[in-house]
């Protein structure tokens, strides 16, 4: 055995693992828009009414804010997006699959159009920061040559390079944060969820994870944030969506931003006496 | 490819007690399993065996003219279910009775006849066999079958056959229930895994064969584990008999033993990959 | 008190694959072990039984007076290791062979001796005792015990009763470690359950008795589980040997099922007990 | 049976239970200090320096702030004081208690002492959010009536009444972070420990749990608060440590806040260039 053989074989994915991936995709609608959603409801167990009738569009390359207060139906309205929950009634379409009609096969393929930052972070508890990282990028059957280029790159994004190789157990709440971020972000996906990314983080490292964000979606990916970190959706001055018991209240674009930002953000203000 | 192997690998190591308690209930099952099975073959083969010993007695008629002895023992051979024919003449037994019981036989005509010694092939066709002989009176006297306790054993013989069979598809039944047991709960611990991994993108089938190399590898490793437990015991049973209870060799039924193991093992990873494959499906279908 | 086994029982709720795959899996193993035992049992009482049918035959001078015999009958049966002692006259004996073979026994005077049939209550005792009989040469003219045949049967029956043993002793090994690994997997499972509450203050006790008593009623429902398959698979067997195999009937012990089940049951309740005190005590003493 | 004496069995913890505490408590010193940290030091697996040198005095009926980013050893510094740590070398007291000689059977008698917000909000995942909260007051070895009558207070404070038999896994992560809250509160302990308690909470509803602690410690209780929101450190004006790298960077008691506000406040400040 040759090492220069044996090592080349560790280092590509034969192409045999194509077997994995769904042999025909399935038809995609050509929408200019990223997200669209109209009159989608969501209910719980029959009981709790986490949605009802939200319209809503994104269209590709929008940088957007999902704010409202605890149990609004946030991570809701983002888990119709990757397709965790089905909406209960509505239509859906997101990054040109039809949801409502998107047969279960085929999710995987929507799925890695998208990098998502979930709200428990979601690592794999038995793999390092590294590998956890490393698994995002197999899942589209990446050669590991190209995986091994471009992680210290998105490590050093999210400042968390020094440890790699930690377990997500063995990581501080911040730390897990900005490893889910760092997978999300990885293979440059045209959408990016992100589920209150900067809650464990101190204002510092959010502005700092706020501004990888931004240069994302100056590389032309649509980002969705929830997030309860007024100071930053003060700062980017994008496109709000305020959700408040399962409807959406408020929907300011960039161009009303201005004009409207102080009641948004009167909340945040120190002073505000509640 | 590759890449998913040392997965099911890795896999090894990150959950370690599991790997462990599957490995070894699966060991324990497929050791129960084979040795049930082992015994089972043992002792049906010498229940066949124990048939096997009875022997036919054909009595000739006193009458009966030697030339006319080498022609019967022709067609007595000729005849389905006779394994083979020995003939012991009058003047044979006759000498060995005067030797074996002295006062009863002294001062006696020899009153023996001459005798075919039949082993059959086929115990159940034994009483055809004899009704068929006896029907030839022009040179046969009688047929001598230890009916009776032909059919004992033979019915023995059965019997045991049978209820080995039922319990051995008990016993299948149970290693089922406990490997798939196994193989269930440690793919539910790792469901919140198997979320993520989902959520990521991973499209089922690269979530699967990990879990289902793993499962084998599981299996594999267990059924290895019990053929070679099995191998020893078989091997020490083996020289136990022969030294304490000689007299059982003649029924002992030798095994290929190398075979047997390959069979487990690849039961084994049958078993563990057909286990994970249906406990995977269930975390899978929820989206 | 009240408190902790509602939360046991609630926690089979809480768990439910858990509680089944514990459940299933202890009593299948309890069913092997169970019926290998029952097994055993029968097989080693058959071979008991299959002993002490041989009988010795004593035979008394010919010169003997008709008196003399019931005190020798009285004394062979004051030794040791005697059972029975039926007396046949030299007349019976030979009225019998005179009908049985009516050709050699013609013309001849009755040779027979007066003979008495001596079951044994100690197989093992057997030489011991035939040896002392035929010493008593005013009386006594030989004494005739199937010995070969005899010493190829307690010899077997010694080999299975140790091999039985040897076998029961491994799958009560095995048995231990099917359980216990259900039951460490199961624990397992919930060590982050098990790490909150004592951070929220419980104390070792506090959580180790609700997830003790699961782990017991995890036996006990297991084993009894086992017990009734066992009592059904039994009674079924035995009817089957009544119909099929009658000859073996009189080589059938009678077993007690409802104590044997009980035992079973409480084998379980004590084994799952066991098993997750054993296996909570690691996640308990990481602090 | 009679209905009525099975009611009150089902009802009251016999005493029977008092075989699950501890026999004989151990000594506990008298200080007035609830938390006594002198150069104490944490070494995980000898490699990360989580904290070095950290002495620290909080006296009994204090409200301090835990600040620092992510990573510098909050989280770390207060699995100490409930011993899901010990210290690599340092004395530790806590609630008269010496850490560093407590025996492993005398843990829980620390940890009723003290009620606790996890980050991971730590919730048992098979209970419903009731059952959670009543777990904590069994412990403790409290009769079910008692128990019965205080928990709808307790859920009323955090806004959780109307979710009261949802599973953890049914909530929100604002939702599970207010039952963790009520979880610790809900025994009125001398010391409260809170790692992150509105890391999920929209600013309304931080502010309405700030002040449930601010309640809590006006009724006697030790509150000590590791958080990122400083807009609520800014709001309630108490004393604040900022830790960083494992080391206390600056301790500033109740007196020398007004004087130093602006300083810590800076980087929450909404103009800030980053
Ligand atoms: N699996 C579920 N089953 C039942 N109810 C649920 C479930 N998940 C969420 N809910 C309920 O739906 C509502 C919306 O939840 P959601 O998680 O979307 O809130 P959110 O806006 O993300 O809040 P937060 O800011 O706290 O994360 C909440 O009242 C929650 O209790
Ligand atoms: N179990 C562990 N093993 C090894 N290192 C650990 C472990 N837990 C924490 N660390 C490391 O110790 C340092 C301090 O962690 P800690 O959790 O105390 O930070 P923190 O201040 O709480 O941060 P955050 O605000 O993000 O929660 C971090 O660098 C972290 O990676
Ligand atoms: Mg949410
Ligand atoms: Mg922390």
């Amino acid at each position: 055995m040759r090492v220069q053989s044996g090592a080349r074989i560790g280092l590509f994915i034969p192409t045999g693992l194509s077997v994995f991936l769904p042999a025909c995709p399935p038809v995609r609608y050509n929408s200019r828009a990223m997200i669209e959603m109209s009159h989608v409801s969501v209910t719980y167990k029959g009981e709790v009414d986490a949605l009802c009738d939200v319209s809503l569009c994104i269209p590709g390359g929008d940088f957007v804010f999902l704010v409202g207060p605890t149990g609004a139906g946030k991570s809701t309205l983002l888990r119709l997006l990757y397709r965790d929950l089905l909406p209960s009634s509505g239509a859906l379409v997101v990054a040109g699959y039809d949801l409502t009609r998107l047969r279960a096969r085929d999710v995987p393929l929507l799925r890695r159009q998208m990098g998502i930052v979930f709200q428990d972070y979601g690592l794999l508890p038995q793999r390092t920061v590294w590998e956890n990282i490393v698994f995002a990028c197999q899942v589209l059957g990446q050669p590991r040559r190209e995986i091994r280029k471009k992680l210290p790159e998105v490590l050093d994004q999210v400042g968390m390079t020094h440890r790699c190789d930690a377990y997500p157990g063995e990581l501080s709440g911040g730390e897990q944060q900005r490893v889910a971020i760092a997978r999300a972000l990885v293979n440059q996906p045209p959408l990016l969820i992100a589920d209150e990314p900067t809650g464990n983080l101190d204002p510092e490292t959010s502005v700092g994870i706020m501004d990888v964000l931004r240069e994302a979606n100056r590389r032309g990916t649509t980002v969705l944030v929830a997030t309860h970190d007024k100071t930053s959706v003060d700062r980017l001055r994008r496109r709000v969506i305020a959700v408040e018991r399962g409807r959406i209240v408020r929907d300011e674009g960039q161009a009303a931003y201005a004009a409207e930002a102080i009641p948004i953000l009167t909340t945040t203000l120190p002073r505000r006496n509640w | 490819m590759l890449f998913l192997l040392h997965e099911a690998l890795t896999n090894f190591r990150r959950h370690g007690l599991m790997t462990m308690a599957a490995i070894t209930t699966i060991a324990v099952s497929l050791a129960l399993l084979g040795g049930f099975l082992l015994t089972f073959y043992q002792v049906s083969n010498a229940a066949r065996r124990a048939v096997d010993a009875f022997e036919m007695r054909v009595f000739c008629r006193q009458e009966i003219r030697k030339e006319a002895l080498p022609a019967l023992k022709q067609r007595i051979t000729a005849l389905q279910g006779v394994a083979s024919v020995r003939y012991l003449s009058r003047e044979q037994i006759w000498a060995e009775q005067t030797k074996n019981y002295p006062i009863d036989t002294s001062g006696i005509p020899n009153q023996m006849p001459d005798t075919f010694v039949v082993k059959l092939s086929d115990a159940r066709r034994a009483t055809a066999l004899s009704e068929e002989i006896r029907n030839w009176r022009e040179s046969v006297d009688s047929v001598d079958l230890p009916e009776s306790e032909m059919n004992s054993v033979l019915r023995i013989a059965d019997f045991l056959r049978n209820v080995g069979m039922a319990g051995a598809f008990v016993l299948v039944g149970g290693a089922l229930i406990v490997v798939s047991n196994t193989i269930r709960i440690s793919v539910f611990a790792r469901r919140r895994e198997i979320k993520i991994m989902q959520l990521v993108g991973a499209t089922p089938w690269f979530i699967r064969f990990p879990l289902l190399i793993e499962g084998m590898l599981h299996g594999l490793l267990g059924g290895a584990l019990a053929a070679l437990c099995l191998l020893g015991a078989g091997h020490s049973l083996g020289n136990l008999v022969r030294e304490n209870v000689p007299m059982l060799v003649p029924y002992l039924a030798s095994v290929d033993m190398l075979r047997f193991g390959l069979a487990l093992a690849l039961g084994g990873a049958l078993l563990g990959a057909g286990g994970s494959l249906v406990s995977i499906r269930r975390y899978l279908r929820a989206l």
